[in-house]
């Protein structure tokens, strides 16, 4: 298909929904980088005029990524539930966005947005996501209510989660307990608490695995422990008896971005019958761990849709959620700021992105968190954070990660630290999951209020964590 | 305040407690609060490293220095020195397809080797400059007797895919690139070491293995990722390819060591 | 004095209050125009630092602007109220942010800050926002609650009010009235209904005001309106029994920026005096509507300090609202994207002088609003206001700008649109101020949940209003 | 949905109440909502607008034909053009202090007139390429027989107080800026006035008087505006000084007027 506006007597034209949803794109370095970017605003918004008037249901029958040579594609086409699809089936993509704005804002919102899930493409999100204003997606997206659980509930209105992130430069086991120990006492790690670790072994993944799982019985912690190495690391550990709660694993939006990843469906799929073979969960069955993350896939040079013509990363990134979603995932994480400048170059870069992935993951049903971060190279810094932090919050994400005082000294880059997710709680007025919340209450580290208490840690109980 | 200085005004006992921890991990533990907040000087101690890190990113690599270092280590002549196809350090954090491409007209000898090295900047010339040389002479320490390491290659403004363009020059089946990891706040100096087998235009980064965070005294000591690196080198000469299908501890036992290395699973300090 | 620090081994030295706090200013484009932003990044760190010892009775005895020669010095130090001040005399700058954190948390909070108020001088309040990060801008300003009332009561806990402006290019009445109607229609205006007249004539100033006036009896609207001339065309039309509710006037940090906006101490004091002897508030006296804003001093060479050195423009800026309480303000209101890049060079700039200048307003005691706004020269858009707009409702800001569509034709910038303060109501929780919220009610415009019906205007009962 | 061709959407009943008011105004009222939100199209339009507005404020006035149609309204030689002290748009934008100045070594022959007329490209080229030459010849009518003019001088890359030194150059007694102001998304074709009399080193903004929203149709019309400059001239040579001293209509009325001005304070079009 060509598509085409006129804006102000100048014709514009698109080959495809390709190139329309690329220059219809926000501006962004990754798609400067792709060579598929809008050369300039008044290009750009000719875009977004000609998308505005596209179908919806143009969607299922023109490809972005051709179906023949990603599976990816072949899993949203066949996946997809034209029932749950009929209330926006004869909309276009500017309608859709009316139509949005308009269901957010009536009491039935969270229901009528969880039943047209499964009828929504991720391109058909991406394309309308294009079209929303900041505070579009956010209206949108807290709109979006639904929960997922295993030893936590996570997700539902007034709560917010958070992965305590204690990683360590050589998996030292005393130096990831302090870690989690300074978390905890922070009102930390509903989500997860979860390691990336710096090595690639087998055997250091189960001893880090040991080291949670100890901690989380011993004080028993209504949470979930992740070890985060690459995913066929975990299968074998699951063989081997490992304590697996959660499998993780980092995935992309097209068949050739999750080959350089090591993984392909069928791979997700075994992973994700031996998670839930091992029946761990308490008040959930969600085994999956996702990460994500814009520029993945151009990273890897896996980027490239119909036509050989490159797709942009956002696009993409919301193809990434259909990956998850067929897999029931606990947590999806999209890394944001995590990648480099030559993705998302600085703070409003950054910051519209983590509120399109966002509100887009939860559009397509998913339990959405957002590492809330930047790197040294990116022209960003802490205020950015708390801002879009803020943002995200009242956007009703559903969970951030924290890092002791918001740098990861492994990773090498900066989170939130766990004394901006009280921050967030307080002036928000969300809570901890609820398992996690009545267990803070439980040990005294939380007051009636909600506060977390500052309280002596060798006081605390919880002091011979580290011991 | 004094920024070089930390007293951060909490219970001396309480201080004591998270100073003690504060030995076995460089995570910003412990910090106090003033509220839900920071304290005034954790705030700005994170200010200052920011500034610090920001401008680690723009360090440029003393080559010389570099090379001389390399000799002290190692003997023989100064490393050849190659370019990416990056013109700036602007250009090569914006242009990463042009970090993973040599500049047009390099040229390299072919050797006769197991293993190329590439010695690469990425986003820390800091820590090539201070690791590079002795964990290439770990490195070389490692090899001895077991694999032959050509001679080394230093690359400027590379990524770690220009480690394959390098191998195809020389000829080499297999390279290693040693290469600066982003700077973070606290860690600003740590290398990386990527080893590809058989690298080629289709490699992608899932036909790689990885030893990270290699930054004594805090990060990897250099014997240990030295030995890391020679044993998946070989172990992925037995099974044909590296990468993801290199699950590093199987059937390395076999392998002959000179050595601790991460694949024993030494969970660092305990 | 001499302050100075040191960062890795590497000594920093700064001449006196002036250039100290200049140098700690975060980075903006107005301090680098005026020569005295920091160098590098180094150097903000090492001058923050430093400014974070500086014992807060400091700001007692050295002067940032010279007593002698400025009477706003003079004013702000013999306004000042040393029991009030006592709680935090003690203190340096850095502890003093950590005391208002810490303060920030606890349930007394709006009491604490509200008796602290009058011990503060502008310049202590400038010199600890600039150690803050954007996140604790947002937790001490929501902290402060406080009112101030005309006919409605601007302020308090879970309110924010709008300002009406429907400005039109030649003044016309029924256009000035149709913008009246669209945003009385989208439940705005409880702040006030004020329009910049664009010209400068009395008998067109007197014509609009009693437009306006016609337009509140007629339809018993609880709110107060203004037109907002000079304050001397305001004092004359006062004599001439003109219908005025508010006095407004543009002020500055400056005896010298105030000269060349036409006005002086004595004349606002006059014009106080004039606006409260006509008696027109009924749930309250507070008569005075100001407008300040970063640049404004700069823009009129009027920004210099002790030894002839160039003060930041952020605490000007602070120093405007000292004047501004001395005169018991209903509204005050920094337009911060307003002026130009020139002062604050793009979203990042303009965000974090927002968050700045609301935070500072409310610490000193008064009822902040902010222009959330950008010019067409500046680096900034619609989805970095959805952001600003996000930040300053969860910050506490009493009332926002509205404008028809974010759109104002005569001034040449957006602001916030009427839809915009839906939004914010609705994603915050945040109601209008309580008199309109009745009042809004009675008309059949608000739904018992708070939403603004949509209905149509011809059966609005306010349709008569552009006829 | 086609952005020249408004249709929003809403009922039409509700659509023709709207439509009639919004030929009072150029406000964007009655735009519908959808939710809370701005329907799909108006977000769009204001996106496509302000696109619109920023390339506005780069446009580059085109000085011989303006210059030209100088001539065509009012006869004379080619206007002189003087520059200020920014070298370019960019640092036009970032240092109002060099818009204020004029370039070194500006040379203009001294006049013996009442009144010095500077044509400033200010924020909106485009406001003084359309508005500029017609406002110009509005001003002359006006002036006949009241006031001298100088012969008008254009001034790239200007800011107001740019005419205070034109000013001195020329040796009259006060000046008349005409300049853009900056472009909002709707309007971005407007004209400012500013008066200043006895402009010296001193001279502020308080000094100075304003006529604004020069742009017909929509805006203040060529002849009412220049009318009120030339009455605010009057009365300030009166009064010995311009600016807030100055209230408009006092006094005026004994002035003799030619036509309207804003200072009879006609309410637009009601
Ligand atoms: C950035 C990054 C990523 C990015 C890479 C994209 C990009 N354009 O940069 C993303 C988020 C996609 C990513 C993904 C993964 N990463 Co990673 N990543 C990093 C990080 C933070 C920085 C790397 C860096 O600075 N490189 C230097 C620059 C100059 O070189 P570059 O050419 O620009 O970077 C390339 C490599 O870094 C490579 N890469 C990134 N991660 C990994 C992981 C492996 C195993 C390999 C072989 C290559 C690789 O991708 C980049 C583009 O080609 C490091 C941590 C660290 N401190 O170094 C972890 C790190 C290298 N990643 C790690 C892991 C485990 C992964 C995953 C395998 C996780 C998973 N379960 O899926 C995936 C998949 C990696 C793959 N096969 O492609 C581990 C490796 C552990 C180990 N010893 O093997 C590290 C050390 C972090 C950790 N401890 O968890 N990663
Ligand atoms: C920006 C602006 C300001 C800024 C000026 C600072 C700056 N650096 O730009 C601020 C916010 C400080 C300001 C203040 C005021 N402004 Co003003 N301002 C404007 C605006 C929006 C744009 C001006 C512009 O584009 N200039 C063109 C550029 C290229 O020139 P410049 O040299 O950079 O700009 C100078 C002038 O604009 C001058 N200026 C700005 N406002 C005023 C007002 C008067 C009366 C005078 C003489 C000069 C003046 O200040 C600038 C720096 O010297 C206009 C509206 C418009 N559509 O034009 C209103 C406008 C000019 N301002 C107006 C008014 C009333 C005021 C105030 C008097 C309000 C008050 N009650 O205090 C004050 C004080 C002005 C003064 N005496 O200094 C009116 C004038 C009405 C009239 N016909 O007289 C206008 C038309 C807006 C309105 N309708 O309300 N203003």
């Amino acid at each position: 298909m060509r598509y085409s506006s006129i804006i102000r007597g100048q014709s514009h034209e698109f080959d495809g929904l390709v190139e329309l949803l690329a220059k219809a794109s926000p501006r962004r370095s990754g798609d400067e980088l792709a060579g598929c970017a809008a050369v300039s605003e008044t290009e750009r918004t000719a875009a977004q005029w000609a998308l505005a008037d596209v179908p919806l249901a143009d969607f299922l029958t023109e490809d972005v990524v051709p179906s023949d040579t990603d599976e990816v594609t072949r899993l949203i086409l066949d996946g997809h539930d034209r029932a749950a699809f009929a209330p926006v089936s004869s909309l276009t993509v500017g309608g859709f966005r009316d139509w949005l704005l308009a269901t957010a804002t009536r009491p039935d919102a969270a229901g009528t947005l969880a039943g047209l899930a499964p009828g929504l493409t991720p391109e058909m999100v991406a394309a309308v996501s294009k079209l929303m204003r900041n505070q579009d997606l956010i209206a949108v997206s807290r709109a979006v209510q639904m929960t997922t659980a295993f030893r936590t509930t996570i997700g539902g209105a007034g709560r917010l989660a958070t992965r305590l992130q204690p990683n360590h430069v050589t998996d030292d086991a005393t130096g990831v307990a302090a870690a989690v120990l300074d978390g905890l006492l922070l009102g930390c790690g509903d989500a997860v608490i979860g390691i990336n670790p710096a090595s690639d072994s087998p055997a250091t993944t189960r001893r880090l695995l040991e080291l949670l799982d100890q901690v989380r019985t011993r004080y028993d912690i209504p949470c979930q422990t992740c070890v985060l190495t690459h995913v066929t690391t975990t299968l074998q550990l699951i063989e081997q008896g490992a304590p697996v709660d959660l499998v993780f694993q980092s995935i992309a939006g097209t068949q050739a971005a999750n080959r350089s990843f090591g993984i392909d469906l069928a791979l997700l799929a075994e992973a994700h019958d031996a998670g839930r073979s091992l029946g761990r969960g308490t008040v959930g069955q969600h085994v999956m761990y996702f990460e994500t993350g814009q520029g993945s896939a151009l990273s890897a040079g896996a980027h490239l849709g119909v036509g050989g013509r490159p797709v942009d990363q956002q696009t993409l990134e919301t193809r990434a959620y259909a990956v998850a979603r067929a897999f029931d995932p606990l947590l999806v994480n999209t890394v944001v700021g995590f990648i480099g400048p030559e993705y998302l170059a600085d703070a409003k870069q950054i910051t519209r992105a983590g509120l399109e992935d966002n509100c887009c993951g939860k559009l397509l049903g998913l339990p959405m968190g957002v590492d809330v971060c930047y790197t040294n190279h990116a022209d960003a810094d802490a205020d950015d954070m708390d801002d879009l932090a803020v943002l995200l919050a009242v956007a009703g994400t559903d969970f951030v990660i924290t890092v002791p005082g918001g740098d990861d000294v492994m990773l090498g880059y900066q989170s939130l630290s766990f004394h901006d997710a009280l921050f967030l709680r307080r002036s928000l007025g969300l809570r901890p999951a609820p398992e996690f919340e009545r267990w803070l209450l439980r040990m005294g580290l939380l007051a009636e209020d909600g506060s977390v208490l500052e309280i002596d840690p060798r006081r605390s109980g919880l002091s011979e964590l580290t011991a | 305040m004094n920024p070089d200085r930390p007293d951060d005004g909490a219970l001396p006992a309480v201080s004591d407690f998270w100073s003690a921890l504060s030995r076995t991990t460089r995570a910003r533990i412990g910090l106090g609060r003033s509220g839900d907040a920071l304290p005034t000087r954790r705030v700005l101690e994170l200010r200052t490293d920011h500034a610090a890190a920001r401008d680690a990113v723009h360090t440029v690599l003393d080559v010389p220095r570099l090379q001389a270092d390399l000799q002290t280590d190692s003997g023989g002549g100064a490393a050849p020195v190659v370019h990416s196809a990056a013109g700036s350090r602007g250009e090569y954090l914006r242009r990463p397809d042009l970090g993973r491409r040599l500049a047009p007209d390099t040229v390299l000898p072919r050797q006769d080797a197991d293993l190329a090295v590439v010695l690469a900047d990425g986003l820390s010339p800091t820590a090539l400059q201070r690791h590079g040389a002795p964990l290439l002479g770990a490195l070389r320490r490692a090899a001895a007797g077991r694999l032959r390491l050509a001679t080394p290659v230093i690359a400027l403004q590379a990524r770690v895919a220009l480690g394959d363009r390098v191998a195809e020059l020389l000829g080499t089946p297999a390279v290693v690139v040693l290469i600066g990891e982003r700077p973070g706040l606290t860690t600003s100096d740590s290398l990386g070491a990527y080893l590809t087998h058989a690298p080629g235009l289709g490699t992608t980064d899932a036909d790689r293995n990885c030893v990270s965070n290699i930054h004594p005294p805090e990060g990897l000591e250099y014997a240990v990722a030295a030995e890391t690196v020679v044993r998946l080198a070989l172990c992925a000469r037995q099974l044909g390819r590296s990468g993801v299908d290199l699950k590093a501890d199987v059937g390395l036992d076999a392998l002959p060591g000179n050595g601790p290395s991460v694949l024993d699973a030494p969970l660092g300090r305990d």
